[in-house]
């Protein structure tokens, strides 16, 4: 058995054993900073391990690494290096964290991982509550926060139907094509002359849980709530990892197993986008609050990121894949200048309290200002390229109607992107933010020069997502 | 397949799953009483897939089904352990764990 | 280059100098030095035109081509910023100036009370005459049209100058609006042309027009030729700018800006444009026999209705400006009948006499201090002498009495209407003579109004002046004009020696012997219009002398025709009926239409979307029960579709 | 037929307790039922000749999970009376899509009974019910090798929800008299004791009473715990330490 396989995974547990070994022995308030640093390292290790990690079945099947795997296992542990970077910052002063909380980012970031190596429902299901528990208890950290605490419950209730459906969808599945390996199973659905409608619902019911993940309409009313309720980094780690890791899932499960049978859940995926583009574009018009319009943006983007998958092509999966990076870059900028948002130590997290940052602080309002443009799809940043690929891709397929709400939802979104960046440099300021912390003006700025320059990384983002696009669909 | 499995078949076992199913989600949405009987829903549900996994490794002479059940009953051990821990959360900031009163933050 | 090519450029290019200097540091400078920097630039340009005239006829540097810049190169499309030197260009760019300038002059002294800063005013004459000359002097009809856009802007500019004054800015715009109608129709003709032709050079253009002779549009189930489309299309061009009927509406209006202007528009700069074009076109016009004929029809009804309507206005400016109108009907009858020389002819004899007569309305107004109503004038011979003697020859050559310049070119275009023996031509014929008799009628009623009989209004005559010699001086030169031109230029432009003079810039088709025809119409008919003329003074001296009650009579009983007259045979009313009233009605439509719909789709769309902005918000209850339940409708719509509508 | 009477009574009983669960007006109530439930299950379980799984299911669920359930209710300090009773208002709606689902499970499941055709196992061989091993042992064997990644990420899963436990809940009250352990080692017996020899009829008021060492009980306690008045700084060094000695 070559567990080497697995490497990466590995070194992140065992890291992550050692850093709460050490940090339970530390004092309590100076344990926050070496296991937030110790976690950042010990992913950035992994990261590097992930790169050099050979391709292959293990671990009796039910582990697999291949292109897109290993692409995936990228982004989610980019955006948990980025999120626990962020709480390094946001720790500071009155809100502080518990240090577990980068332990728990780094478990949560470890079950993504396997959920993106899964070539079985039972890993798929480990890796899913695996990082689906860990981020339970990240939302409810500040356990004062009565805000905080609803949004844990409500994400913890909501979070266990979905994974519980999940669990009855996968048990119909494994029940009717008789194992639980995704490559058998494909075997099954395309060999098969009339589908067993057992495994059908099954499938459905799979679809569901990782669609919750992804908050995807009308799986998505936890998500506004639980956004604005969280810590901003933790808000700004749900919005990434777990995602990435969802859409791995879908991806690996509709284009793998069920690629045979798209023309059957093609028009699924292309309602739940269309209307998740909708959605998050109007629901988000009214907000007040920064971190819910976010909530609201990421719906939208997801809906954008399905058009790929809704095209059941390569090139769709490919876009998809572009997509989701440029998400990231975009999104950990935005959530960068919220974590910054404080005054005299405390948290503010409305729109309102942007007003005029252009003035008091511009590095921090041009961050702002390049990814608000960034997720309306302004070429020449980042945002414009992801569009660019799943609306190609959706054209090509022939989801005509898809592109056109699709571009109908951009256009209405930009309007409330729009509304910040004029907040933010047309409104009259208000007192200006504490300076921000170094770890949050070093992660936003990094993304905001990320989102200007991702033209330049277009070419290899591509070509990976391209090699991991064609790993998938073989 | 055991003998009496055999004798049983296994459709019975799948509308068993599917009402415990049923009956867990109306658990969710229906009670307007309190948190924790949400969360019992939850755990049958859990029981609900894990009838199915045991009847389905029953008819097809395959044991992962019940290793995954094994995992399972593991994970809605931990899942109860975190839901209970976070309803305590609740209840110390907000003073009642009722349904409706865990509308906060809305819109 | 050859020198005067080169002379010939500089004539052109000079009033643009005067134009840039004056109007652009004309602030600076003060109105004094840029009215004299643009008169100095006029003088250079006139005395260069002349030279360029005199060389090109004795050198036989005609016709040439001096090219100035390239400007476009865009596949088969070329065009570039060409001065084209022949008799034609010459003659009219001498003419042109000549005028110009003296109305430059003339403005010194008839502007110098005015209270608006008179640079602005200099530079818009020079701007004015420098895009007839790009016009005239145009090497392709994309040139061409730059000149006619440029005229059409100075034209706006100029007669809305006094743009406090409403009726100005009314005028002006009017003018703009009617021109642009027409100038549609002309763009269209030269997009035609390009591709037809694939070139709008001139010479080019020419010789291609006998290959195309024979094809056709089919339009309508019927063949057009292809030619008479083009040459129609640039007719009507033609027509806007030249006043002639149904588009004519806007030349007595025009009447509201300075009289100079009125001067410059009538006599040389403007109306004469498309009588210019036809002529330019003439290579083209010749193989148009249906668009000929539809300009002697046009041009013979222009100049009666004119004419006719120039009888009864009391405005001494507006009788005027239909006498204009008129005469410019007499020219298309000329270019109708396939004698352009004729029409170029009596444009320049015209443009001597006009100015000639509009000055000395001006100096007029000027003396009674803008009083323009004729019916208030009256004996005012004794108080502006000069003014009275060079209006008496303008009226002279205006109405055709021998040997004043106006009478030989009438005879020629009425003769050349008779010598071509189509029934058109006799149309234009009887329209012409009738016309003559009329022109010589209103012209005289205009005289005994205004300079004999006994003052109608004391005060006004009491107050009434010579003009300065600033503006006598012009007036005594082109009276000169008025008298001479006519018996001078008669042998070249339309005798023996047309042939030579013009050397091939004005063309006649082979079959077209109309121009040694004229020579051989009977004297009587060639004597009508001369007898025409005379009865028409008589008739004005019996009306406004002999028995000055005689009009109010004649006014009274035959009031429908009376009014009908003096309002213009209603063209006005008409046009605010058939084209002004469903335009409104239209635009209210629209407006109505715009904010229901146009504007109105925005905003419901925006209400729309704020609607379902809420409608989205609201769904968000924060009860997790809800968010539960829709999970479930989701998922039980999902697995429904998926088992049963697949 | 015996069998099938058995899972019929295993099945309605757990159906209808599951029902109960539901419904019962006494949160205590439902955790009894929850119990009641699972019980049923397990037999289902045995039934199925899943022999390790029913006995885990209720050693571990009954014994652990919903007992803690239990607890948690017990431990909250719910007024009962006031919960709200009865269902949602849109009830009727949520109870029609449920049954349309059950509708389509149900389905699922007929459309198995019309054509019972089982696709062949694919991992088929290892432990096999009635096989050479038992189930517990088959389990075992599959779940330490094949299964092994899977098993240690379960590992992880209970780690994570015992940080998630201990964090979200564990509160440092002063409510408990908690000693300095290095201290207390410390402590020589002539710090706190002192050997006295007391003739008879004597009571300690004629020595003087009980005599205290200079270095009395507080010196070791905790500072800031129940009845030791807070000292300044470093006052909260050695919490950390206790804490993580004290589970």
């Amino acid at each position: 058995m070559n567990w080497t396989l697995a490497l990466p995974e590995i070194v992140l547990a065992v890291s992550g054993l050692v850093i709460l070994a050490a940090g339970v022995l530390m004092r309590k308030e100076e344990a926050f900073l070496p296991s937030a640093t110790l976690s950042v390292a010990a992913m950035i290790v992994s990261g590097f391990l992930v790169t050099t990690s050979s391709s292959g079945f293990g671990y009796g099947d039910v582990f697999v690494v291949d292109a897109f795997a290993r692409f995936i296992k990228l982004l989610v542990i980019a955006g948990g290096v980025a999120s626990i970077t962020l709480s390094i910052g946001y720790s500071d002063g009155k809100s502080a964290l518990p240090f577990e909380t980068p332990i728990l980012m780094l478990f949560s970031t470890l079950g993504a991982m396997i959920m993106a190596s899964s070539a079985n429902l039972m890993t798929l299901f480990v890796g899913l509550e695996l990082s689906s528990l860990s981020i339970y208890i990240l939302c409810a950290i500040e356990r004062d926060r009565v805000e905080a605490a609803e949004a844990g419950l409500k994400y913890f209730i909501l979070g266990s139907l979905a994974s519980g459906l999940l669990l009855y969808g996968a048990s119909l599945a494994y029940g009717f094509a008789g194992t639980m390996e995704f490559a058998p199973i494909a075997v099954e659905i395309n060999g098969a002359g009339a589908l067993p409608v057992g495994l059908v619902i099954g499938v459905v019911f799979i679809v569901v849980g990782l669609a919750f993940k992804l908050s995807a309409v009308p799986f998505h009313m936890w998500t506004p709530d639980v956004y604005q309720g969280s810590p901003t980094p933790v808000t700004a780690f749900m919005a990434g990892a777990p995602k990435f890791a969802a859409f791995a899932l879908i991806l690996r499960v509709m284009m793998g197993p069920f690629g045979a049978m798209s023309p059957r859940w093609q028009l699924l995926i292309e309602v739940i986008s269309a209307l998740s583009m909708l959605f998050g574009a109007l629901a988000a018009i009214p907000q007040r609050d920064i971190k819910r319009l976010m909530a609201y943006s990421s719906i939208g983007h997801m809906g954008y990121a399905m058009m790929g998958l809704a095209a059941a092509t390569p090139v769709g999966t490919r876009g998809t894949l572009v997509y989701l990076t440029t998400y990231l870059v975009m999104n950990v900028g935005v959530f960068g200048v919220i974590s910054a948002m404080r005054r005299r130590g405390r948290e503010v997290t409305t729109i309102a309290d942007l007003a005029g940052l252009g003035r008091t602080n511009p590095a921090m309002a041009m961050v702002m200002a390049i990814c608000m443009f960034s997720m309306i799809g302004v070429p020449p940043l980042a945002g414009f390229f992801g569009k660019f690929m799943v609306f190609g891709a959706a054209w090509n397929a022939g989801l005509y109607g898809l592109v056109a709400v699709g571009a109908l939802s951009a256009v209405i979104g930009a309007f409330y992107y729009l509304r910040v960046v004029k907040v933010v440099y047309f409104d009259a300021s208000v007192a200006p933010f504490d300076k921000p912390a170094p770890s949050i003006a070093f992660v936003s700025a990094a993304m905001g020069l990320a989102t200007v320059l991702f033209l330049l990384a277009l070419g290899p983002v591509s070509e990976a997502a391209g090699a991991a696009a064609k790993a998938l669909v073989g | 397949m055991n003998d009496a499995f055999a004798q049983i078949g296994l459709g019975p076992f799948l509308t068993v799953g599917a009402a415990l199913l049923v009956l867990g989600v109306f658990g969710i949405f229906l009670n307007r009483k309190n948190i924790i009987i949400i969360m019992m829903s939850m755990e049958l549900i859990l029981l609900a897939a894990n009838i199915n996994l045991v009847a389905f490794s029953a008819a097809l002479g395959d044991l992962s089904g019940q290793v995954l059940t094994v995992f399972v009953l593991t994970i809605a051990a931990a899942e109860a352990a975190i839901g209970l821990a976070i309803l305590t959360v609740y209840f110390r900031n907000r003073g009642s764990i009722q349904v409706e009163d865990v509308a906060l933050m809305k819109g | 280059m050859q020198a005067a090519l080169i002379l010939f450029a500089i004539a052109v290019l000079a009033p643009l100098g005067g134009a840039a200097i004056s109007g652009l540091f004309g602030r600076r400078l003060g109105d004094g030095v840029a009215q004299f920097v643009s008169i100095l630039f006029m003088v250079v340009a006139a005395l260069c035109s002349y030279g360029a005239l005199i060389g090109g006829m004795t050198s036989g540097a005609m016709p040439g081509v001096a090219l100035l810049a390239h400007w476009v190169d865009a596949g088969s499309f070329h065009a570039a910023w060409a001065l084209r030197f022949d008799t034609l260009s010459a003659t009219m760019t001498a003419m042109v100036l000549t005028v110009s300038l003296l109305v430059h002059i003339y403005s010194v002294g008839y502007m110098s009370h005015d209270s608006m800063p008179r640079y602005r005013f200099f530079a818009y004459l020079s701007l004015f005459t420098f895009a007839m000359l790009m016009l005239v002097s145009s090497n392709d009809l994309i040139q061409l049209f730059f000149g006619w856009e440029g005229v059409g802007l100075a034209s706006y500019l100029l007669i809305g100058y006094w743009f406090q004054k409403p009726s100005a800015n009314a005028a002006a715009i009017k003018a703009f609006v009617v021109n642009r109608i027409a100038d549609l129709f002309f763009i269209v003709g030269i997009g035609l042309l390009f591709v037809t032709f694939g070139t709008v050079q001139y010479d080019n253009i020419f010789s291609l027009v006998p290959d195309q002779a024979r094809n056709a549009y089919m339009l309508f189930g019927s063949p057009h030729s292809l030619l008479e489309v083009i040459a129609t299309l640039l007719f009507v061009g033609a027509m806007g700018k030249s006043a002639q009927l149904f588009l004519h509406t806007w030349l007595p209006d025009a009447m509201e800006g300075p009289t100079p202007v009125s001067a410059l528009i009538h006599a040389a700069t403007m109306v004469t444009a498309g009588v210019f074009l036809m002529a330019r076109m003439s290579p083209l016009i010749e193989f148009t026999p249906y668009t000929r004929e539809f300009i002697v029809l046009i041009g013979g009804t222009t100049c009666f209705f004119a004419a006719t309507v120039g009888m009864v206005q009391p405005d001494i400016k507006r009788t005027i400006a239909y006498s204009t109108c008129s005469q410019l009907g007499y020219m298309f009858v000329a270019i109708g009948v396939g004698a352009y020389q004729a029409g170029v002819f009596h444009l320049t004899t015209h443009a001597f006499f006009k100015a000639l007569l509009f000055l000395g309305a001006g100096s007029v107004i000027h003396a009674v201090h803008d009083e323009q109503d004729m019916f208030r004038m009256g004996g005012l011979w004794r108080k502006i002498p000069v003014t009275y003697v060079v209006m008496w020859i303008g009226s002279l050559a205006l109405a055709g009495v021998f040997p004043f310049a106006g009478y030989w070119s009438k005879d020629a275009i009425l003769n050349a209407a008779w010598a071509s023996g189509s029934s058109v031509g006799m149309y234009g014929w009887v329209l012409g003579t009738v016309t003559a008799f009329i022109t010589a009628f209103y012209s005289w009623r205009l005289l005994f109004l205004v300079f004999h009989g006994k003052p109608r209004d004391q005060h006004l005559h009491d107050g009434a002046h010579e003009s300065p010699p600033v503006m006598v001086a012009p007036l005594v030169l082109l009276s000169i004009g008025a008298l001479a031109a006519g018996a001078v230029l008669a042998p070249l432009y339309v005798g023996s020696k047309q042939a030579m003079f013009w050397a091939g810039a004005i063309v006649n088709a082979p079959g077209n012997t109309i121009m040694s025809m004229i020579e051989e119409v009977p004297t009587p008919i060639a004597l009508l219009p001369s007898v025409a003329g005379l009865l028409g003074i008589a008739v004005a001296y019996v009306f406004y002398i002999a028995k000055p009650e005689l009009p109010a009579a004649v006014a009274s009983s035959f009031r429908p025709l009376y009014l009908f007259l003096l309002n213009k045979w209603y063209f006005d009313e008409l046009y605010d009926r058939i084209f002004v009233g469903p335009y409104r009605v239209i635009a209210r439509l629209l407006r109505r239409n715009d904010e229901g719909v146009i504007e109105k789709a925005p905003v419901e769309l925006a209400r729309l979307t704020l609607g379902g902005a809420v409608l989205a918000t609201r769904s968000q209850t924060g009860s997790i029960a809800i968010y539960a339940l829709s999970m479930l409708i989701g998922l039980v719509a999902l697995v429904t579709t998926v088992v049963f509508f697949q | 037929m015996m069998i099938q009477l058995v899972f019929y009574v295993f099945a309605a009983v757990l159906i209808a307790s599951s029902a109960m669960v539901i419904f019962a007006k006494n949160p205590v109530h439902s955790v009894l039922f929850l119990i009641l439930g699972f019980f049923n299950a397990a037999g289902l379980f045995l039934l199925a000749g899943a022999e390790f799984l029913a006995m885990i299911l209720v050693i571990v669920y009954v014994g652990a999970v919903a007992v803690l359930f239990l607890f948690v209710v017990m431990m909250l300090d719910i007024d009962f009376a006031r919960m709200r009773e009865g269902l949602q208002r849109y009830a009727p709606l949520g109870a029609a899509v449920g049954g349309v689902l059950f509708a389509e499970l149900a389905m699922a499941a007929a459309h198995w009974a019309s054509s019972p055709v089982m696709p062949e196992p694919i991992t088929g061989g290892l432990g096999q019910p009635g096989g050479p091993m038992t189930n517990t042992a088959a389990l075992g064997t599959l779940l330490y090798t094949h299964y092994i990644l899977l098993f240690q990420a379960c590992g992880l899963v209970l780690l994570v929800a015992m940080i998630g436990a201990i964090t979200l809940t564990l509160r440092e009250k002063p409510t408990g008299r908690r000693q300095v352990i290095g201290k207390q080692h410390e402590r020589m017996r002539a710090d706190t004791l002192e050997m006295l020899t007391l003739p008879l009829g004597f009571g300690t008021d004629a020595n003087g009473g009980f005599l205290r060492p200079a270095k009395g009980y507080y010196d070791t306690a905790v500072p800031g715990s129940y009845g030791v008045p807070a000292a300044p700084e470093p006052p909260r060094e050695e919490v950390r330490k206790v804490d993580g000695d004290a589970p």
